[in-house]
């Protein structure tokens, strides 16, 4: 929470992008510092997923700067943002439904055994490491971590790309609308993810529609309104729900 | 293009990769090097509509003169008088087709070609009355087979002896795995094969050698445009192929139009075709580029 | 402002109708077709004569019923490799029944489009009911088909001399001769009934497909079969009755063409599937289900075919064909990609 | 809210379902009256969805007894569903990304004009009714109802779907956590249809996670635990939101 | 409750071995090949012979190898039509190399392969840099790999005589007799050394679909290539290697065979590309990608090719052969699709 220049991990500056002919992004500037929690609302097509997908490379963007760490990065595919500790947890499409949890969990950086070039997958401490993950994320129901991704049901899939982000401790943790689909105690386990993740000096970046969920835990308010930040130092232990509720739906600034 | 260089069209049902085609090509890209005209070559594999296009684009490009095979019997009726209206002759070869109005045919007669290989087996005492005899063929309904099994069942039918045609497919590998299953299962019962298609004669020897069966157990006779079975034929495998000259039908084809856009009109046909045996096969292996 | 949101809900604003008309999938496809027709214009003037229009529409056309109806199904989400068999399986059955006396050809005729008919309702209910793969159900399909052809006929091909007297032949096929004379309609342009055919089929299809509800379940059953069922539309009976008619326009164009060019073989047909599911394709409608286009559709057909006449008329190796079928296929494919990346730099 | 046996809608009698191994449902036991907005609430994998399925056949149920309006029925596919009034909107997959938003709210049931047999699609008509109900339901945005789904948000989606609901007014509709993916207003607009449905005298089984948007809307709250209803007759005017997430996680039974 | 759930994490309780067994997707493709043989044994008990038995894998294991790369393909979610032609390129290329005495066998071989990989690297860059669908682009690949190998050899079939005495020969195709004497093996069963190839890969192909990382790549890519793309897998990658991987299987089921059979004739491999797939789709492999299975593909392949034996060795007639095929492709799928549902009745 402090201003020094040293604790920015990321900035993004001027941040412009247009889908065809949507201008999704207009001008965005961002910056999250080190430790933070920082609560990402605003109303559907606001932009808010569009702001996080260029952050992970998902998306490319029409003009604009991202620096990370103090360096200039230039983001080309999520690779980059990988590679500069950025780990996402998308609103959609996050899982392969054929795989099974465990193989869903370690994709893209799966644990390995064996000599160098006949290296194979180490599927028991893989499977070993995922049953403990779904415990530690809430899921209460004994789910073999073999079970594939396509037959869980909704909250299940969820607590699932979050157990991801929980065993890859990044940088830097984006979750787009994690608690959706999730109940009482999956929502708790995803909270307590994310403040735990703070309390060890990480940065998040968490997007939700529950403003409720957002309160409980994010330590600075960043609301978008059509492509545009609108306000980004509102802090839950100074503004009010209703206030920040009014600031989304732009009611005070339009009156 | 020189001076007064025609412009000929050369149009065959025939697949692109048939062997016995190739030699048909060669003959027609030698007339073209041999005169200095040119000539636009097109395989059609069997497909009608598609060969009438090219007949009637021929038509449309204003052509010097058309070689074309005849799909399947009676399908050129129509294109032929458009070519003829057209003032455009046009010449038949390979598959014979009374049915338009052609200006000349050269190339073997299926028909006699069919009841030739039939009396070959009968006269050689190769086959008796109620025997069976067994007939691969590439493309099962094709007009060459279909002619040739016309020929042949002019000879057997009265001698009660029956047949069987089998589908071989074009391809290599599955036509040597077909006829080699087929007679793993009927050795017992196929007194002779013809082999109603370069391609199934010319696998005759890979397919008695697969199958465990010596040089000269069953007699065979069949096609012998290619390099496969002139070999089997020297080689004991195949008693007797038909040797159709390919290479000079097509030349004579083209040369006939030459000569019918100078003026001088041909009125009459030019049959091509020889059975051989073991002993004239070297003569073909030659001709084919073979040692 | 809620005003202005309800006053022109049917009329989105347009930024200018080039760019709505470039945006269109059919843009690209259409591109290539004059890029194709004025490369080989300029190679051999005769390819735009009359004569050779008229020749070159005239097996296009016959194609292009079986891609009409591909069209269809391809959008659902299923695609049918019988097509081809049916092609020759249909007129061999209708001039056996012909030739043998059984029946007049009108008669025969109908008979062979109910066969065709009956196949595809197999077709169908083996996909929608057994839930099989319709890459299987329609290639065991193709070899039961093109089987019994052969079988019915012993191999041999059927007569069909005398068809273009009979007043069906002349409904089906009759030549329309414009600003030529003689034979074969020398200076003009002649055009077969079956290209007007061609032409009432595909925009019955596009209105089909576009204004009817019966093409707004085609389109979500290729989309979304889950919320198509959901939503009470019966995603199985629309495919069944897609597949249907596909093999009913694959026996119709069978029919014709076995009229025109006076041959009913049980081989013809063979290959033609992987044609025309290449001309759907070229066309802009989407492998998978969901999209689909019969503008586009008709522009790929006359693309493959006219690629096809084309290469002849400019004097291409017969042996060289199909590298350069295969290359204008790839180069127009790579094209098309380009036209699509630039206008649509977003994605 | 009476107890009158004709104000019945629907009564779902000993309802069992398995997945293969999995034994979604054991023995449910739920009645509907008239009028009334029931909240089914419960973790992931309760069985929620499965029940509601069950109620729209969309999945086949493996025993039990449906009575809709006192009548038996057997619900064999979403026809007879839709047959009956129950009209459903789902969880997952509930549009057709290709189509049109204005194709989408009608598809299955088409506006169309013309005469028999030769009738087309009233685009017109239909456009028009979907870009008013888009504005009812809270979109706030100028989208022409002619853009196809795929290119909305998450968010923008779920609205579509709840106009849908909106304009086939059924005797029973059935929300399947319909505010998911919902920002402020588009939530504020779907509690309102929801009570403008009750006050016409529609029922609603309402299903969310988000309990303050249950607690605003519902008369009646049915708490499901591993495929079987454990209360169901709590009220938002009797019970507290802390006790009813007491009841959803099992802590006082369990205890 | 937490200790049972970590205790036990690699291995979920399993209600019987047999049921586990039952519920695998390879189990439906393995009753159907066992009833096949059942039932052609019981027609005619030489289906079974030793000689019947080594003929019938010879050619089996030549589609194998191709259709082991398919499965691989087709788990990414893409497939490639142009196998059946650089299956025919392939050997016209070496053996155009060895008999124009340009270099020996070795070599040409070596040369031949890596002209393989670069046709696979080509339609995998169109295909993933281009976005066009494998369709499309593998099809137009198909037609100037046919065509290249027709104007190489100006369509005529390379001789391979005298393959046999060759030590790449002996290694690739060399035969084992077992038991027998003679010429061909009279009475004991002939292997070729082909055979041990295609079992060394199959085993390879199977671990490296399921026990590797590339594996998973693999079935990520098909399943969901953007949530791949998301992790980091190079989606992009993994097919262009498996396009080559594909090439390259042909070419070495084109090579072996060309040296077998003693001909290389550009014709060769006409076709194979839709039974390729449809020994992949029977074992099991979804066309849509996500899903593959070796051991369903290994099944697929020898249902499919005993199937043709079998046919020919109960004597049924020979043009009514793909009437049979068809209907028995048909028969199966239908029973598979029994079988599924039995075991899953839930859904
Ligand atoms: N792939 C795409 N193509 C075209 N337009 C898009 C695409 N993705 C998003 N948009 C548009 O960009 C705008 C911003 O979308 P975005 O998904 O970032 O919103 P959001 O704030 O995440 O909304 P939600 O809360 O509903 O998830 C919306 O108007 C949306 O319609
Ligand atoms: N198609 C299916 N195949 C197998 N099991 C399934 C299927 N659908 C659901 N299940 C299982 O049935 C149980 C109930 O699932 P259901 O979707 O009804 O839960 P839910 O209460 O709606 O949960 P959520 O709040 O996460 O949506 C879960 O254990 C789930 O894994
Ligand atoms: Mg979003
Ligand atoms: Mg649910």
């Amino acid at each position: 929470m402090a201003g020094a220049n040293g604790d920015i991990l990321v900035d993004m500056r001027n941040i412009e992008k247009s889908y065809g002919g949507v201008h999704a992004l207009r001008g965005v500037n961002l910056s999250i510092r080190r430790g933070e929690i920082v609560g990402l609302l605003g109303d559907n097509g606001a932009g808010k997923s569009t702001l996080i997908k260029v952050l992970s490379g998902a998306v490319p963007y029409t003009s604009g700067e991202i620096v990370i760490k103090g360096r200039p990065v230039r983001m080309r595919s999520t690779l980059d943002a990988i590679a500069n500790g950025i780990e996402t947890i998308y609103q959609d499409s996050a899982l392969v439904p054929q795989l099974s949890i465990a193989r869903n969990l370690f994709l893209g950086r799966e644990l390995r055994k064996g000599p160098r070039f006949l290296d194979r997958l180490d599927l028991d401490r893989m499977n070993g490491v995922a049953a403990e993950l779904l415990r530690r994320v809430g899921i209460s129901k004994n789910i073999p971590p073999t079970t594939p991704i396509g037959s869980l049901s909704g909250g299940e899939r969820q607590a699932v790309a979050i157990a991801r982000a929980m065993y890859f401790e990044s940088d830097l943790i984006i979750l787009d609308e994690p608690t959706n689909n999730l109940g009482v105690a999956e929502t708790q386990g995803v909270l307590r993810f994310v403040r735990e993740a703070r309390d060890t000096g990480h940065s998040c970046v968490f997007i939700a529609h529950n403003i409720h969920h957002v309160f409980q835990v994010v330590d600075r308010i960043v609301v978008m309104r059509r492509g545009t930040i609108v306000s980004d130092d509102l802090s839950p232990r100074t503004s009010s729900i209703q206030e920040v509720e009014d600031i989304i739906t732009g009611e005070p600034v339009a009156a | 293009q020189e001076e007064g260089a025609r412009t000929f069209y050369w149009i065959s049902h025939g697949a692109p990769a048939d062997p016995v085609w190739t030699y048909f090509l060669q003959g027609a890209e030698q007339w073209a090097t041999d005169t200095g005209h040119s000539v636009n070559t097109s395989f059609h594999s069997g497909d009608v509509p598609s060969h009438q296009e090219a007949v009637r684009a021929a038509i449309a490009a204003g052509a010097d003169g058309i070689c074309s095979t005849s799909p399947d019997p009676g399908s050129l009726v129509d294109v032929v008088a458009e070519a003829r209206a057209a003032d455009i002759p046009i010449v038949n070869f390979n598959t014979s087709d009374e049915a338009p109005d052609w200006n000349a045919y050269v190339g073997g007669d299926l028909l006699s070609i069919g009841r030739q290989w039939a009396q070959y087996l009968v006269d050689n005492q190769l086959v008796q009355e109620g025997d069976f005899v067994w007939m691969p063929v590439e493309v099962p309904g094709a007009s060459y087979g279909v002619e040739e099994e016309r020929g042949i069942a002019e000879v057997f039918e009265p001698l009660g002896i029956t047949w069987e045609v089998t589908d071989a497919t074009l391809d290599q590998a599955e036509i040597i795995t077909r006829m080699t299953d087929y007679l793993t299962a009927n050795r017992e019962r196929i007194s002779a094969i013809i082999g109603l298609g370069d391609l199934v004669t010319g696998s005759v020897q890979r397919v008695f050698d697969q199958a465990g069966i010596p040089a000269g157990e069953i007699p065979v006779v069949g096609w012998g445009n290619s390099l496969d079975t002139t070999q089997a034929v020297m080689d004991g495998y195949v008693n007797a192929a038909m040797w159709q000259d390919p290479q000079a039908t097509s030349y004579m084809c083209l040369s006939s139009l030459l000569m019918e856009s100078s003026g001088i009109p041909i009125g009459f046909d030019v049959l091509t075709g020889a059975l051989y045996e073991a002993e004239t096969a070297q003569l073909y292996h030659g001709i084919m580029g073979g040692q | 402002m809620a005003n202005s949101t309800s006053a022109l809900p049917a009329h989105p604003p347009r930024p200018g109708a080039l760019r709505a008309f470039v945006s269109k999938p059919e843009f690209g496809p259409l591109v290539l077709l004059v890029g194709m027709i004025v490369v080989f214009t300029s190679i051999n003037p005769a390819f735009l004569s009359l004569t050779n229009i008229g020749n070159a529409l005239t097996f296009t056309v016959e194609l292009g019923f079986i891609a009409l109806a591909m069209t269809l199904l391809m959008t659902a989400g299923e695609f049918d490799l019988s097509v081809g068999s049916v092609f020759g399986f249909a007129p061999v059955v209708m001039w056996t029944l012909v030739n043998t006396g059984t029946m007049p050809l009108g008669l025969a005729f109908l008979v062979a489009l109910l066969l065709a008919l009956g196949i595809g309702l197999i077709s169908g209910l083996f996909v929608t009911r057994l839930a099989i793969p319709s890459f299987l159900v329609t290639l065991g399909m193709l070899l039961v088909v093109r089987g019994t052809a052969l079988w019915l006929t012993d191999g041999f091909p059927q007569r069909t001399w005398n068809a273009g007297e009979q007043w069906l032949a002349q409904v089906l096929v009759g030549e329309i001769c414009m600003g030529g004379e003689g034979v074969g309609c020398a200076g003009g342009l002649r055009i077969y009934m079956s290209l007007i055919w061609f032409a009432i089929i595909a925009v019955a299809f596009h209105y089909l497909l576009t204004g009817t509800r019966f093409g707004n379940w085609i389109q979500a059953t290729g989309g979304n079969p889950g919320a198509a069922r959901n939503r009470g539309v019966k995603t199985g009976r629309v495919k069944i009755i897609l597949f249907m008619l596909s093999a009913l326009l694959a026996a119709f164009a069978g029919a014709i063409s076995s009229i025109r060019v006076s041959a009913a073989n049980p081989n013809s047909g063979t290959g033609y599937e992987l044609e025309v599911i290449a001309m759907v394709v070229i066309g802009g409608t989407v492998l998978t289900g969901g999209r689909g286009t019969i503008v586009g559709t008709v522009l790929g057909v006359l693309i493959l075919r006219l690629m096809r006449n084309g290469i002849v008329m400019i004097g291409v190796p017969g042996l060289a064909y199909n590298i350069f079928i295969g290359a204008i296929i790839l180069g127009m494919m790579a094209l098309h990609s380009g036209l699509e990346r630039r206008h649509n730099p977003g994605t």
